[in-house]
């Protein structure tokens, strides 16, 4: 097995196109299939020496975040954690320090695992991923690109992830078997606008409720536009356990995640309006 | 909603291999020309700590430190056997073997230095802090080494090899009647526990465990093997299980059987009752397993004070929980 | 097969390796390093734990490439029996090794907890402990030790 | 009695070696021209083994050597029997091992393992204790039981009709424990070799290495002073590491190959190649007074032996002694069975089949309470064991039974919080 390390999105694009090798990002899903043999590359391509997708930054229409960027420099990103708080909310409680020293947000979203803690934030806060391939540089909300079948044609690059800076107020709760070291049995994200009293443009997205994250639009329709008060609570409980019954159907865990769900969206927008200071 | 209950726990364990069968442990011990001492014994330290223990009591007897001892173990070759490092024995088994020994090579010692210090009998002799003399009489002392060494050139040997075994009954196979262990140990914990009636999540804030130990041969390790045994309780109580589809094991991992991490630790406070136990070594007696029996009631028991359910199969899981609480709010209509 | 170039334990080392080899792997059997211990395989129980650059990772699912040019400490780095770490002194003088298989790993998160937060809180302790499992202690005397060390680094 | 060094915070010794990482575990030692050991298990939980076919992992370059039961001299090994293969050619359990390869690496003793073809005739398999108990099921171990109840202990003290009579509350409950794993942090592994006299060095982590050169000395046909079984530093045990797992196996690749065998499990290896906590059903219906006095307890434990008895007799023994609780209680019924089944096979965990009970009878303690109205405490305070009281088994206890004091220790903690409202 060939071992790359490109210095430039560039030459690992070439690589990719010529070795027909896989992007190595963090590595902690990569390397433990690789492990158990049940992904066998032909060539690696590490982009850890690429500088350019570490970087998290601010534009004027967007909070940046490059592929590379490991779950623990978000997580101490003062950035997000001002602006994009369910992402940063998401990042404490990820893995464990070791891992979340590794893991990246461009990694989570190509391993796309159902309980992967970084996409349910990312949904919520409208975000749009770049990616770019031997065809060149595209942008598309990420949301969109979860839906695709495969999630990314081989030669692919998770560029990095573009949050535009609309939803100001963003909270997460995840719900795991244990306090650390979890994986998440279900996740929600919400964001949302506050004018006075009222709420307008609601994202709620779900995590480990069936193959991949998602962005709920019924959610979105009904609690936009509403006062956010104790009633809005109530009423986003029972639309979100209609939403994760439609969801799950039968499977074995959907008794339990449609009921329990209540309690990580009661706690997803508790920690939004902590965030967002309502509750002094 | 969070809602906080607090249970109670109590345990009891008969310690050894118990009903009869020979439980018995051996040590050999060598007093060295210097005055410090090997102990040889065959019991494992897996961790719990025991060669400490064993260093301790040898110490003890020889007015030493714990470092003036070696204590080498478990090598077949080399030492005695000793019985398994299991059935919470060794500090209590292991323990009264080496402080037999250790007591058989001193008496050597003693009768020796009665003779050189003019004393009529050797229990006018001790040994304390390095120095073997007349008990009373600290202007007749001398380096314990010294004495040793003296004595060896007057041919004495001071090794021993001595054995310590449990005592034990069969019961009866029809009536269940007998003393099958001996001693027991006892125990009770308080868990406070807070239950989230919507994830039936469980969460332990608070663990007050009372251990009754006989003597506490060395109180960090008995706080340590406290603390371990209520961590592997709440395991227990509410993580781990293996799951099994046709024999074969669905989670053989650790991402998938789940222990508690640092962060599932509640607070725990330890506290021990020393009642000496009059067959054990200063009146010792086992900790290791009892440190966890109690936890798994009191979790269970703290379960029910908080929400009102009662959780009858282990792990105590969110789901179990939810369903419980779900199939009472029926029975209340 | 692969060249790298790292840097453990303040000595620099030119290594030929499978770049699919483990990080793990390339520490105990290319150099003999020992102390760095394999529980799981696959990031839980934190055995495998090592500085790299600057930050803690699970060994065991780092790959060798990954480690080229890099700054490794692992547990032989970190101090021995004439200056001990305050973190493996604490370690000691409170009790927190019972089996001693988690330890080294458990030292070295701890180690890097207090080099970059030499008085972390209760909470930030238990967070920075989090990836390590220990099945004997309990954890309880670890907390306490990694308290006592950053208080006596005051 | 004044002591100084007993009861004193002595340091651990061993605990500077393993802050610095010198301490040795079983994986870190090695010898020169060492092979690598890999065993193949059995994926079915009840098979007969009809042909095992090496060829393919014997053309792989640096296989040194593949075993099958028919290379085990005397082939058991066991506790308290010798009912279990030390390679099987009779499957009981998922994880039974089949055949042992030994390779030049790690690695080609993997591939080689991949590449063993093992037949067997699958038969039908026993997961419920409850099921497996019933006389007219094939018993799985016939040498020993004519049906799967391996053990079965009653305990009989006073009168049952008494006792009922005298009860004022009664609760009735069923309590279930799970398979429990030991998950000690390190795996099982091995390192062993003929030394220059001849003799088999078997370096290891074990609870018990007496017992561990008994078992090796006997499968192999050594006698006792030809094989030293050296302890490494062990990474927990808890009593998963009471039976042999892989000592018996890597010394026989050292046989057979006359060179030295590393063996190491992978945490999977590990789950499979060592007991688990009894699962036991529990059936508890205990009775008390109005004055609170416990007066009759009826209990019928079941406990899930899985394939191999290993300690299962001792298990259910200490859970009968242990299920009333540190109370006394006149009247009383136990039935206690230790039963095999087609799961992994249990032993020893940490509290020994008391682990199990202590759910169902303090679960009770609690009901009653709840029943009387009185207080978990005060229930427990009226009942528990003193200097004197006799058990269940009739034993006495003379000395030493502090649990009341345990008790007024915790009270006033518990006291406080029971009125927070």
């Amino acid at each position: 097995m060939k071992y790359y390390q490109p210095q430039s999105v560039n030459e690992a694009i070439e690589i990719a196109y010529s070795s027909q090798g896989i992007f190595l990002a963090g590595g902690t899903d990569l390397v433990l299939q690789m492990q158990k043999r049940k992904i066998q590359p032909k060539a690696l391509i590490d982009l850890g020496r690429i500088p350019e997708l570490h970087e998290i930054k601010e534009t004027k229409e967007y909070i940046e975040i490059g592929s590379m960027a490991t779950f623990s420099e978000m997580g101490k990103s003062k950035l997000i954690a001002e602006k994009a708080s369910s992402l940063w909310l998401a990042c404490q409680t990820m893995g464990s320090p070791q891992i979340r020293n590794q893991a990246t947000i461009g990694g989570n979203l190509g391993n796309c695992s159902p309980a992967a803690d970084g996409l349910p934030p990312l949904l919520a806060l409208g975000t749009e991923a770049v990616l770019i391939s031997g065809e060149g540089e595209k942008q598309m909300p990420l949301a969109d690109l979860l839906g695709q079948t495969p999630l990314l044609s081989p030669g692919t690059l998770i560029v990095g992830f573009k949050i535009p800076k609309i939803h100001l107020l963003s909270g997460f709760a995840k719900l795991g078997r244990r306090e650390a070291l979890a994986i998440a049995r279900l996740s929600v994200a919400v964001a949302l606008e506050l004018d006075g009293s009222k709420v307008g443009n609601v994202r709620v997205a779900l995590g480990a409720v069936g193959r991949r994250a998602f962005l709920s639009d019924s959610l979105a329709h009904v609690l936009s536009q509403r006062e956010f008060n104790e009633s809005w609570l109530e009423l986003g409980i029972s639309q979100i356990q209609g939403v994760v019954r439609a969801a799950l159907g039968d499977r074995a865990s959907a008794p339990y995640k449609r009921v329990a769900v209540a309690g990580v969206f009661r706690e997803a927008v508790a920690s939004l309006r902590r965030q967002g200071g309502l509750d002094k | 909603m969070k809602k906080r209950g607090i249970g109670l726990g109590c345990a009891w364990y008969g310690t050894g291999y118990g009903n009869g069968f020979p439980d018995v442990s051996s040590a050999f011990v060598e007093i060295h020309d210097d005055g410090s001492a090997t102990v040889l014994t065959g019991a494992v330290d897996v961790g719990q700590g025991s060669n400490s223990i064993f260093a301790q009591i040898a110490a003890e007897e020889l007015g030493l430190r714990a470092e003036d001892i070696c204590v080498n173990t478990a090598d077949t070759d080399v030492t005695p056997d000793s019985g398994t490092s299991a059935a919470t024995r060794q500090t209590y088994n292991t323990g009264n073997a080496v402080l037999k020994a250790v007591r058989q090579a001193k008496s050597r010692l003693l009768i020796y230095a009665a003779r050189e210090f003019s004393c009529p009998t050797p229990e006018g002799i001790e040994l304390k802090s390095g120095y073997i003399g007349v008990k009373g009489d600290p202007s007749r002392r001398m380096i314990l080494g010294d004495m040793v060494f003296k004595a060896r050139l007057n041919g004495e040997r001071l090794i021993s090899a001595e054995s310590s075994t449990a005592r034990s009954t069969p019961v009866d196979l029809t009536t269940g009647q007998g003393a099958p262990y001996w001693p027991y140990s006892f125990g009770c914990q308080a868990a406070e526990v807070e239950v989230d009636t919507e994830t039936g999540k469980v969460k332990v804030l608070k663990v007050i465990a009372v251990h009754d130990v006989g003597k506490a041969l060395n109180p960090t390790q008995v706080e340590g093997q406290i603390a371990g045994g209520v961590t592997q309780g709440i395991g227990y109580a509410l993580l781990e299980e293996l799951e099994l589809q046709k024999g074969m094991i669905k989670n053989p991992a650790f991402s998938s059987y789940l222990i508690p991490t640092a962060l599932d630790v509640p607070k725990i406070e330890a506290y021990f009752v020393e009642e000496a136990e009059e067959s054990g070594p200063y009146g010792a007696k086992g900790l290791g397993e009892p440190a966890m029996l109690p936890t798994v009631a009191a979790v269970i028991n703290a379960i029910d004070d908080a929400v009102g359910v009662r959780i009858t199969s282990l792990p105590a899981t969110p789901e179990k929980i939810l369903q419980a609480l779900a199939e009472k709010k029926e029975e209340l209509g | 097969m692969m060249v790298i170039e790292c840097i453990v334990n303040d000595k620099k080392y030119v290594l030929e390796v499978d770049p699919q080899e483990r990080l793990l792997d390339v520490l105990r059997n290319h150099l003999g390093l020992l102390g760095t211990k394999e529980g799981c395989g696959e990031g839980e129980c934190g055995a495998c734990t090592v500085i790299l650059d600057g930050k803690t990772v699970n060994s065991c699912l780092v790959l060798a490439g990954q480690a080229h040019n890099s700054v490794i400490t692992t547990i032989e780095g970190v101090g021995n029996r004439q200056s001990p770490h305050p973190v493996q002194k604490a370690f000691v003088e409170v009790g927190a090794v019972q089996c001693g298989f988690c330890t080294p790993g458990m030292v070295l998160s701890a180690k890097n907890l207090l080099d970059k937060n030499p008085h972390p809180s209760d909470e930030e302790i238990g967070v920075a402990l989090s990836g390590n499992l220990c099945r004997c202690t309990g954890y309880d005397k670890i907390l306490r030790a990694v308290k006592l060390a950053a208080e006596e680094g005051k | 009695m004044k002591t100084e060094v007993v009861g004193s915070r002595a340091l651990r010794e061993d605990s500077w070696g393993k802050v610095f990482g010198q301490t040795k575990f079983p994986a870190d030692v090695n010898l020169p021209n060492q092979i690598y050991g890999v065993v193949v298990r059995s994926p079915h939980p009840h098979a007969r083994i009809l042909n095992i076919n090496s060829e393919e992992a014997m053309k792989l370059e640096g296989v040194a050597v593949v075993l099958t039961a028919n290379d085990v001299p005397h082939n058991s090994h066991g506790v308290l029997f010798r009912d279990q293969p030390v390679i099987a050619d009779y499957v009981r359990m998922v994880g039974d091992p089949v055949a042992v390869v030994g390779g030049e690496t790690m690695e080609i003793a993997r591939e080689a393992a991949e590449r063993i073809r093992v037949d067997y005739e699958i038969l039908p398999a026993i997961f419920d204790p409850e099921e497996a108990m019933k006389p007219e099921v094939p018993p799985l171990h016939p040498e020993l039981q004519s049906t799967n109840v391996l053990y079965h202990l009653p305990i009989r003290r006073g009168s049952m009709e008494e006792g009922w009579a005298k009860a004022d509350v009664v609760v009735e409950q069923v309590y279930k424990t799970q398979h429990v794993d030991h998950a000690f942090l390190q795996p099982e592994a091995v390192l062993a070799y003929l030394d220059e006299r001849g003799h088999m060095v078997v370096q290891t982590a074990t609870q018990y290495a007496h017992y561990d050169r008994g078992e090796i000395a006997h499968a192999l046909g050594f006698r006792y002073s030809q094989v030293q079984v050296k302890t490494l530093a062990v990474g927990g045990a808890f009593g998963g590491r009471e039976d042999i797992s892989l000592q018996i196996i890597a010394a026989l690749l050292a046989l057979k190959t006359q060179r030295p065998v590393k063996m190491e499990n992978t945490r999977e290896e590990s789950f499979y190649s060592h007991s688990k906590r009894h699962p036991m059903t529990m059936y508890y219906k205990t009775g008390a007074a109005k004055d609170g006095k416990l007066v009759a307890m009826q209990a019928k434990i079941i406990g899930d032996a899985g394939a191999y008895s290993s300690w299962s007799i001792n298990v259910l023994r200490k859970s009968a002694v242990h299920a009333t609780g540190p109370y006394e209680i006149p009247n009383v019924e136990i039935d206690s069975f230790a039963v095999f089944t087609n799961n992994p096979y249990t032993g020893a965990m940490r509290g020994f089949g008391a682990a199990q009970t202590v759910l169902a009878y303090e679960s009770q303690m609690d009901l009653l309470a709840k029943k009387l109205g009185i207080s978990p405490l005060e229930i427990r305070l009226r009942n528990c064991f003193q200097v004197g009281s006799i058990t269940a088994t009739g034993q006495e206890l003379t000395s030493s039974v502090p649990l009341d004091q345990c008790l007024a220790k915790i009270a006033p903690y518990f006291r406080r919080e029971v009125e927070t409202p």
